[in-house]
C-alpha cells in the first residue's frame, strides 16, 4: 500500500524490538468478542488509476456550475478564483500543518491569520474578529448565544429576512441551552418589520443584509431601536464581497457580524467547507467564540504572532469554555486572505460593481419577460422574482435544458407558502449571453 | 527573515487582479453605498505569491519531518485526495442545484455513509457536522432528543441531565456537555489508564443521559472493559458517545457498533487523511445505533429507484430530530478527500494502517522507556505512546523545555501537558506514515536530548528554541495586552480605517 | 496589470531618481525611424477569467486520451502519472528556479539531478547519463555527432526500425556538420540487416529496441560486429518503461543510449516537452553533450552536488564545445525521477509486465478480426499490423467513433510505401472494455 | 540538514506505486527479458514526498526573493498558466492523433504563431525549435539553406562560410555557427558597449553568410546603429541574425523587422514568462523574415477552410528547407503558457513590461552608481545594469566573494563574469515583476555589501556564504575526479548493479 512505508521486514526487526511476537500482541486489550478477524466487507486496495476512474465518474454526474449558464445563490456564490490562490494554499507547508499550538514553527500559519482577522475586521467595519469559524450560519449561531453571555438575557428575535438554513442551524444550537428566538414572518422587506419587536428581553435582534430576498437594507435605524433597548445588533451577510459595494455592517452601528466568506477564495464545494467571519465590538473580546491570534515578541524581542486569549476555550476551560470549537477553517481562511490580498481594495470595489452590474441586467432581462415579476427592489447581486408557476418546475424544466436557474425559495422554507418565488443571483462570471439564454429560455417555460 | 505584513506593503491603491472596467457605479443604491475607505491593501501577484511562499517557509509541516502529536494524528495527505476534490464534478456544484444535476454528489455522500456505516458496525450516519467538535454536538443533541421523546427530557419530570466523562477526556468533550445543557460529572481513571467501573458504575443513574469515552482512550490505551462499560451504561438506560478521535488505532480491526456505541464522530482529517490546512477545516461525521437513529439531523441522502435524494427536512419518525446543524449538507469537500483515502486503502489496507500505526507508536515507547518514563509501562500502547515527566525530576528541565528542544533537532514537539491525568504529560503519535528510517531518526534525536537533560544541559532546553524562525514566544503577553489585528501607525497618511 | 508591481506613483519616483524625465529617456538608443508609438495589433489586457476562457474552449476542441479509448504510441505514451509528481513539481522551489549556478542555494535542483543521472545509468544498464537532453530525438543526434567524435569517422549506418521522424530530427543536424547517414529501409525486423553495412569507414551503428513497429530485439550481436569494426552501438528506446521488463541496452553492449523519458512522469503535452535520457560508456564521459552533475564537498567538508565539466558546454567553450545546448528538460527531468523514485524497481517490473499483458491483450483481440494481419513477433507494448485500407483512413473513421486507434505508419514516413500499417499500442491504462471497444468498430469499418 | 539520497533510502524492494497484479510474466520475450537486478529503490509516498519537499527547500526561487540574473531574466511565473497548461484537452492529446481530433491545439499553435509574428514584425515563424540555443540552430540552418540554394552553399565555388559574431555575444551564438560548419569570426566591441561598425564594414564580405548580433546586447545596450548594421549586412549579400533572448526590453515598443532582422529566436521563458524550472525546459520558436521563411523546418500550420491542419512534411517551395528539428512539433506545453502570458498582458500590458524593465534597471543602476563602476555610465542601459569590479581594486574581495557574499543577504547573485567583454563582470536584471520595494531592499543590501568591501571586512567576503544550505563548494575537485552516480558502498548487499 502506497501510503505506508513499512515493509513485512521493518515490522518483524520492530515487533522483535518491542518484545511482541505478532501484531496481535499489541492489541491482547480489545476483549476477544469484539476483535474482527479478516477483512471488512468492502473493496480492497485500489490504485489512483482506479481511484480516478471511480471518482471521476461520480464527477462527471454532476453538471458544474463553470459549465453553463448560472444563477444559483442563497448563500453561495460562484466567483472566479486567481489560481494563484489555489496554488499557495495547495503549498506542504500550509497544507499539512497544524494548529499553529508551537508558535515559534507556525509563524506562516500565524501570521496569515492576524493578516486575515485584520482584513475581515476592516471588510465588516467592525474592531475585531477572529480567525474564522465553520461558516456564516455557525457563525450567527455563535453570536446569538455571545450576545446571551453579553446581555444575560435571553431571547433573540430574527428578521424574516435571515436566510432560512442559518435560522435553522442557529435554533438547534441556542435551543439548546434554552435561548428563545423569535422568527419573524419571511417578506422581502423583513427588516421593516424588527424594530416593533425589541423588548426588554431582547438579547440580540439578527438581520440579514442583502437579506436572503436580495434586499439591502440600512440597518442604522435597527441598530440604534436594539441598542435604545439594551441589546446587541447583529448582522448576517451571507455575500462577503457585497461589503465592498455597500455599507459595511460596522458603519450602521452592528456589534456582531456574523458573515460567510466562501465568496472570497473559495469553491462552492456543494456547499462546504466555507468559512465563517465573525467580528464584533471591541469591549466584546473576551465572550468572543473561536481561535484569536495575537502580536507579540520572542525572547529575543522579534515580533511574533501567538493564538491568544486561549482561557474563552474548550481545551483549558473545558465545560466553562466559550463554545466547544476547537477548529477553525484554516486553509479556507488562507484562501480569502490570498484572494482579499490580490483584489486590495481596489480590486474589491470593482469586483463589487460587476456583481451589481450583472445582476441589474439580469433582473432588467427577466422583468421584461411577461408573468414574471421582480419582488426586490434595491439588490447587490441578488434578486427574487415571482413566477405564474411553482419554481421548483421552473428550474427543474431549465435544468434540462442545462441552465440552472437560481434557488426556488421554497426550497429553503417548504411551509412559507412562496413557492412560486425564486431567487436569481449574478456574479462578475455571468456573461450577456448567459443571460440573453435564460431570458428566452425561462420565457418559453413559462 | 521577518516578512512584513500586506499592510505595510506599499500595496495600497494597487490590485493583483484585472476586472473589466464596470460599468455600474452603484448610484441606484443611493445611501447603501459605502464611502469611506474599507483598508484592504491590494499585491500585484508577484508580490502576493512571494508573500505567502516566504510565510509558509516558517511553518513546520507533514511533508517536511514527523509531526508527532499526540491525538492529533499528523499522517501523510496524499495528493490524489487533493486532485479528486478539485475536479469541477465536485468544487464547482451549488449546494442548492437541482437534484437532478448532482446525482454523482448524492452517489459519493451515500458511497461515504456506506464505508462509514461498514468500518463501524452502525446502521446509521450523519455527514454533516463541520469538525469533531461538532459532531460531538450532533451525538449528544440526538442523544437528548431521545430521551426527550421518552419522556426523559431535560425539563421533564424525571430528567435525564448529567454527562458522565473520564477526567482523561478531550476538552470538547465536557465543553459539548455543558454547551446542551448536561451536568457534567467527571468518571475517575485507574492506575492504569482506564475508566474506573467502580466509579462509573456508582456513577450511573437514571439521571444519567449519557457517558462520553474516548476509546481508544487519550491516555492512548484501550478500554479492556469497554464491553462491560457499555453493559453497565444501556442497563442505567444512558447511552454511550464514544470520543471517535482515535479511531484510526483500530479501524478495521475493531468496530465501534461491537462495543456498544451509541453514536461516535468520526474526524475525517485523523482517520481518513484529510488535510489539517494549519487547523481546519475539518469534519466529523457522527454514526449512530439503531436507537438513535431516528434522531439524525437534516440533510441526509437516500437511495431510490430513480437515483439518489437529498432530503433537505425531516419528516415521519425523523422529524423527532433537532433540525440542522449547518446551512448546507456539510463538508462535501472533505468527503471527497474521505472517500479517495478509504477506496484507495481498501479494507486490507485501512486494517494495515491501525496495525502499523500501533506497532510504530509501541516501537517508539520500547526504544525509549529506558531513558525516559512511559506514563503506562505495563502491556503494549495503542497508537500513540505516553511518558510522564518523572525522569526529568532533578534535572531543570520541563516538559515544555524539553519539547521546545525537540524543535532545535527538525522535528515537531509532541503534544504536552496532555491528558491532564498525568504529570508533564508528552504524548507522542507517529502514525503509520512514518517508515522506520524516520522513526529511527526521532528516536536517536529524542534519546540524544534526553541524555543531554540529565547530563545538565540546561541552558539547551531553556533558551530553546535556537534553530527557528523564532525564539520562544511570550504569550502572556499577548493575551494581557491582546493586539488582535494590524492597525495604521500613527500620523501615518494610509487611508485606512 | 496584475504581474506589473509599480505604480504610477512608484515610476514617477523611480524616473526622478535616475534623473529621466519620462520612459522615452530611457529608449533614447533606439533610432527613431524603428521607436513604435502606441500598440501593437493585438487584443488588450485580460483578466484570468477572459484567458481561462479563451484556452478553455480550445482545449475543449480537442480530444483527450484520458477521455476515450486510446491506443496511440510511435514514440509517445499515456501513462498514469501518480498526484504527487505533478504536486512537487509544481512547488516555487523547483518551479521557478534557475539553472544551478550558484550550488550553494541550488542543492534541491542538484541532488535531485544526481538521483535522475544514477536512475537513467541503472535504467538503460549503462555507467554514467547526464542530466538530460531536450528529448530522444535530439539525444541520438548528439549521439550520432559524438560516436564521431570519438571514432573520427564520419558516417553512420541507421536501421530501418529507428522512428523515422528521428532519423530525420538527427540528418538535420549531423548533415549540417557533414556526417553521412546510411538509412536502411524501413522493415519490422529492420534489425536483421544492420551488420551486413557496417564497415571501416562506420562511426556507428543506430538501432531502436524496440523498435518503431514494435518489434524487440537482441542488439548483442549488432555490439559485437560494431566493436569489432571498431564502431560504436547507439541503441535508441522510445518507451523507458520497456526497460522494466526488456534486457537493457547496456547489457547487449550499448556504447551509447539515447532514449526518450516522457513515459516516466511526463504528460503526452502533444508531443511536448520530454526529456531525453542520454547515457554512455565511462571513458567518453568528456565527449559527452549537456549537462552533468557530480558530487563534491564544501569547505566545511559537507557533501554537497555541483554542475560538473562544463569545460564541455557553450558559456566556456563557446565555438569549441561539444554541443550548442544550454538548457536541459529540468522540470521534466524531476517529474521523472519522483516517479521512478515512487515506482522503483517492484513497481516499474509491475508496470512493465501490465503494459506487455495489455497489449498482447490487443493483439489477440485484432488478430482475431478477419483482414488484419499482425505483423510484429516479439514486442513490448506495441505492435503492428497491416490492415486491407489505408490506415490513414481507417483511423479517422474510428476517431469520429471517439476511438484512437493507433498512428499509421504512413503518416511517419509517406514515401515507404506502407500506407496499410497501423501501430498499435497498450499500456497499463489500456482496459478490456477499450479493447473490446476497438476491435468491434474496427471490425466494422473494414 | 543532509538529506540523503534515495539510493541511500530503506526503499530496496518497496514501491510507492499501487498496480494490480500482473497476469503475464513475460515469457514470450523468452531471452529478451531482464534478469538482473535494475537499481532502483522505491519509496512509499510519504516518504517520497518528504524527500522532494525537503530537497526543495534548499533551492533559492524567484517565488522566494529577487534573482537578479542578467541575461536569464528570472521574472514571476503566473499560475495562471499553469493551470491553462494543465488543461486535459492541452496536456493529454497525442502528437499523432487524427488532426480532426486536435483541432483547438493547432489553433493554439496559430494563435501563438499570430502573437509572435505581430509582436516582432516579422512575416514567418518556426515554432519547433525546443530551446534557444535550438532555435539558433534553426536560424543558421535557413540561412544557409538560403545561401546554398542562391548558389553560395558551403560546398559550392563561392561559398559564404563565416559567421560575424561579437565579443560579447552569449556563448550559444559561436558555438551554434561552428556546429553547423561556419568559421565564426569576432567583431570588435566599441568604448561604448555596441558592435564596432568600422570592424564590421571591414569584415563583411561575399564569404559572410550571417551576422549574430544580440540587441538589446549582452552589456544591457541598445545598438544604438542597428539599422545601419542591418542595412551593411544586408548589402554584403549576407543575412541577420538577431539572438532574441533580450527580447523583454523591448517587446511591444520595437519590432526586430524593423531593425532589418532575418531570423531572431524567442527565449518564452525569457520574455513570456514559461517558469524556468531549474534549468528547462525550455522553448526557442525562431521568427523568419520573408526571405528565409521559405527555409523553416516542418512542422507548421496551415488554417484553411475546414478547420487548421498541421503540415508534417515539406512540399513545394518549401521542399528547399533542411528538414525537422525534434521528432514532433516542439514545445505545446510551454506554446500554451507563452499565449496565456500574452493574452494576459495585451498589446498594452506588454509594452508596459518592456518599459517597468528598462525602468527598474536603470533605477539600480542609478542607485549603486555612487558605490560601485558602472561599466558603461552614460547614458541609459535597457533592462540590465552592468558592473565591473574597477570599484573592487585594493579590496582583495573579488565579483565572486561579493556574489556569494549575496547568498548571505538572501538574494541571488547576479549574473557574474559574463559578458567576457568587462572585467569581472556583474549583470544585474531585475525584471518588470520586481516592485519598488522589493528592489529598495535589494539596493540596500547592495550598498550595505559594497560598504563593507572597502572598509576591508574580506573575512565577511572570502568565507561566503556562511547562511546557505551550504558553504563554498569545491568545484575543482568535482571536475578533477568526477562522481557522477551513486554507487553501492563495497560490502552493502544493496541488489544493484
Amino acid at each position: 500500500m502506497r501510503y505506508l512505508p513499512l515493509t513485512p521486514d521493518d515490522r518483524s526487526a520492530m515487533l522483535a524490538a518491542i518484545g511482541a511476537k505478532s501484531i496481535d500482541d499489541l492489541f491482547v486489550d480489545v476483549p476477544e468478542a469484539a476483535r474482527r478477524e479478516g477483512f471488512v466487507d468492502l473493496p480492497r486496495v485500489a490504485g489512483e488509476l482506479q481511484v480516478e476512474r471511480a471518482l471521476g465518474a461520480m464527477a462527471g454526474r454532476n453538471v458544474a456550475a463553470g459549465s453553463v449558464p448560472f444563477f444559483c445563490g442563497a448563500g453561495a456564490y460562484k466567483h472566479h478564483v486567481p489560481a494563484t490562490v489555489d496554488h499557495v494554499i495547495q503549498r506542504s507547508e500550509f497544507l499539512t500543518s497544524y494548529t499553529p499550538y508551537q508558535p515559534e514553527i507556525a509563524q506562516g500559519t500565524l501570521q496569515y491569520l492576524y493578516e486575515f482577522q485584520t482584513q475581515v475586521a476592516n471588510l465588516t467595519g467592525m474592531p475585531v474578529a477572529n480567525a474564522s469559524l465553520y461558516d456564516g450560519s455557525t457563525a450567527m449561531a455563535e453570536g446569538v448565544l455571545m450576545a446571551t453571555r453579553v446581555t444575560r438575557r435571553n431571547k433573540a428575535v430574527i428578521s424574516g429576512g435571515v436566510h432560512p438554513h442559518y435560522v435553522a442551524a442557529t435554533e438547534t444550537v441556542v435551543h439548546a441551552v434554552g435561548v428563545e428566538t423569535q422568527v419573524l414572518p419571511a417578506a422581502v422587506d423583513a427588516e421593516a418589520d424588527v424594530i416593533a419587536q425589541i423588548g426588554p428581553d431582547t438579547a440580540c435582534v439578527v438581520v440579514q443584509t442583502p437579506n436572503v430576498f436580495g434586499t439591502a437594507t440600512d440597518v442604522t435605524k435597527i441598530a440604534e431601536a436594539a441598542h435604545a433597548a439594551g441589546a446587541l445588533l447583529i448582522v448576517v451577510v451571507t455575500e462577503a464581497v457585497s461589503m465592498g459595494l455597500l455599507k459595511s455592517p460596522g458603519e450602521m452601528g452592528a456589534d456582531i457580524v456574523a458573515a460567510e466568506g466562501q465568496s472570497i477564495g473559495n469553491a462552492l464545494n456543494f456547499g462546504g467547507p466555507y468559512v465563517g467571519l465573525f467580528a464584533c465590538r471591541e469591549k466584546l473580546i473576551r465572550q468572543m467564540p473561536g481561535r484569536l491570534t495575537g502580536e507579540t515578541v520572542d525572547a529575543d524581542g522579534e515580533r511574533g504572532f501567538v493564538l491568544t486569549l486561549s482561557t474563552r476555550e474548550q481545551h483549558i476551560r473545558r465545560d466553562k469554555a466559550t463554545s466547544n470549537i476547537c477548529t477553525n477553517s484554516g486553509l479556507c481562511t488562507l484562501a480569502f486572505t490570498i484572494h482579499m490580498s490580490l483584489l486590495g481594495e481596489t480590486g474589491l470595489r470593482r469586483l463589487a460593481l460587476l456583481n451589481h452590474e450583472a445582476a441589474v441586467k439580469t433582473r432588467d432581462a427577466l422583468a421584461a419577460i411577461p408573468g414574471v415579476e421582480v419582488l426586490t427592489p434595491r439588490f447587490f447581486n441578488e434578486f427574487a422574482v415571482r413566477l405564474p408557476k411553482p419554481a421548483s418546475e421552473v428550474v427543474e424544466r431549465l435544468a434540462e435544458k442545462r441552465i440552472l436557474a437560481g434557488v426556488p425559495y421554497g426550497r429553503l422554507a417548504p411551509a412559507a407558502g412562496m413557492d412560486d418565488v425564486l431567487l436569481v443571483a449574478a456574479t462578475e462570471i455571468t456573461t450577456d449571453a448567459d443571460i440573453a439564454t435564460l431570458k428566452s429560455a425561462l420565457a418559453e417555460v413559462l | 527573515q521577518d516578512e512584513h505584513l500586506i499592510f505595510e506593503s506599499d500595496g495600497w491603491g494597487k490590485t493583483g487582479v484585472d476586472l473589466p472596467e464596470p460599468k455600474a457605479d452603484g448610484s441606484d443604491l443611493g445611501d447603501l453605498v459605502r464611502r469611506d475607505p474599507i483598508g484592504l491593501p491590494g499585491l500585484s501577484e508577484p508580490e502576493a505569491m512571494r508573500h505567502y511562499v516566504r510565510l509558509s517557509q516558517k511553518n513546520h509541516a507533514i511533508d517536511l519531518a514527523i509531526y508527532p502529536l499526540g491525538s492529533c494524528t499528523m499522517k501523510h495527505n496524499p495528493r490524489l485526495n487533493e486532485k479528486m476534490a478539485r475536479l469541477p464534478g465536485f468544487s464547482d456544484i451549488h449546494p442548492l442545484q437541482p437534484q437532478s444535476t448532482v446525482q454523482g454528489a448524492l452517489e459519493l455522500m451515500d458511497q461515504l455513509a456506506h464505508w462509514l456505516k461498514t468500518l463501524t458496525g452502525m446502521p446509521a450516519v450523519a455527514l454533516s457536522p463541520k469538525a469533531g467538535a461538532h459532531g460531538e454536538l450532533c451525538g449528544l443533541m440526538a442523544i437528548r432528543a431521545a430521551h426527550r421523546a421518552a419522556g426523559h427530557g431535560l425539563r421533564s419530570d424525571k430528567p435525564r441531565n448529567k454527562v458522565l466523562v473520564p477526567t482523561s477526556a478531550h476538552g470538547t468533550n465536557p465543553a459539548t456537555a455543558a454547551f446542551v445543557g448536561y451536568q457534567v460529572v467527571e468518571i475517575a481513571q485507574t492506575e492504569d489508564g482506564r475508566v474506573d467501573i467502580k466509579d462509573l458504575e456508582a456513577k450511573l443513574g437514571d439521571d444519567v443521559a449519557a457517558i462520553m469515552v474516548t476509546n481508544p482512550n487519550t491516555c492512548g490505551l484501550f478500554e479492556r472493559d469497554i464491553l462491560e462499560i457499555s453493559r453497565l451504561t444501556h442497563e442505567a438506560g444512558a447511552y454511550f458517545y464514544c470520543d471517535g478521535a482515535n479511531f484510526n488505532a483500530i479501524v478495521g480491526r475493531v468496530r465501534p457498533g461491537d462495543l456498544g456505541v451509541d453514536a461516535m464522530h468520526i474526524n475525517l482529517h485523523k482517520t481518513f487523511s484529510t488535510p489539517h490546512g494549519g487547523g481546519g477545516p475539518g469534519a466529523g461525521p457522527v454514526v449512530l445505533s439503531e436507537a438513535l437513529a431516528p434522531f439524525a439531523p437534516a440533510p441526509w441522502v437516500v437511495s431510490g429507484e430513480d437515483g439518489f435524494r437529498l432530503e433537505e427536512f425531516a419528516e415521519g419518525e425523523a422529524a423527532q430530530a433537532f433540525g440542522r446543524l449547518c446551512a448546507f449538507h456539510g463538508q462535501m469537500g472533505m468527503y471527497v478527500r474521505a472517500l479517495s483515502y478509504m477506496m484507495s486503502h481498501g479494507s486490507d489496507g485501512l486494517r494495515q494502517v491501525a496495525e502499523d500505526a500501533v506497532l510504530n507508536a509501541n516501537y517508539i515507547k520500547a526504544r525509549l522507556s529506558d531513558l525516559m518514563s512511559a506514563a503506562f509501562p505495563e502491556g503494549p500502547c495503542m497508537h500513540e505512546a505516553l511518558f510522564d515527566d518523572e525522569w526529568l525530576k532533578g534535572t531543570d528541565v520541563t516538559t515544555l523545555d524539553f519539547a521546545k528542544a525537540m524543535i532545535d533537532e527538525g522535528f515537531h514537539p509532541m503534544t504536552m501537558y496532555f491528558p491532564l491525568v498525568v504529570h508533564g504529560a508528552m504524548l507522542i503519535e507517529p502514525t503509520e506514515t512514518e517508515s522506520k528510517q524516520e522513526l529511527d531518526r526521532f528516536i536517536e534525536a529524542m534519546r540524544a536530548l534526553a541524555q543531554a537533560a540529565k547530563a545538565g544541559d540546561v541552558e539547551r532546553f531553556k533558551g530553546a528554541p535556537f534553530h527557528a524562525p523564532l525564539r520562544r514566544l511570550d504569550e502572556t503577553r499577548a493575551a494581557r495586552q491582546p493586539v488582535l489585528r494590524w492597525t495604521a501607525p500613527e500620523g501615518s497618511n494610509i487611508a485606512a480605517e
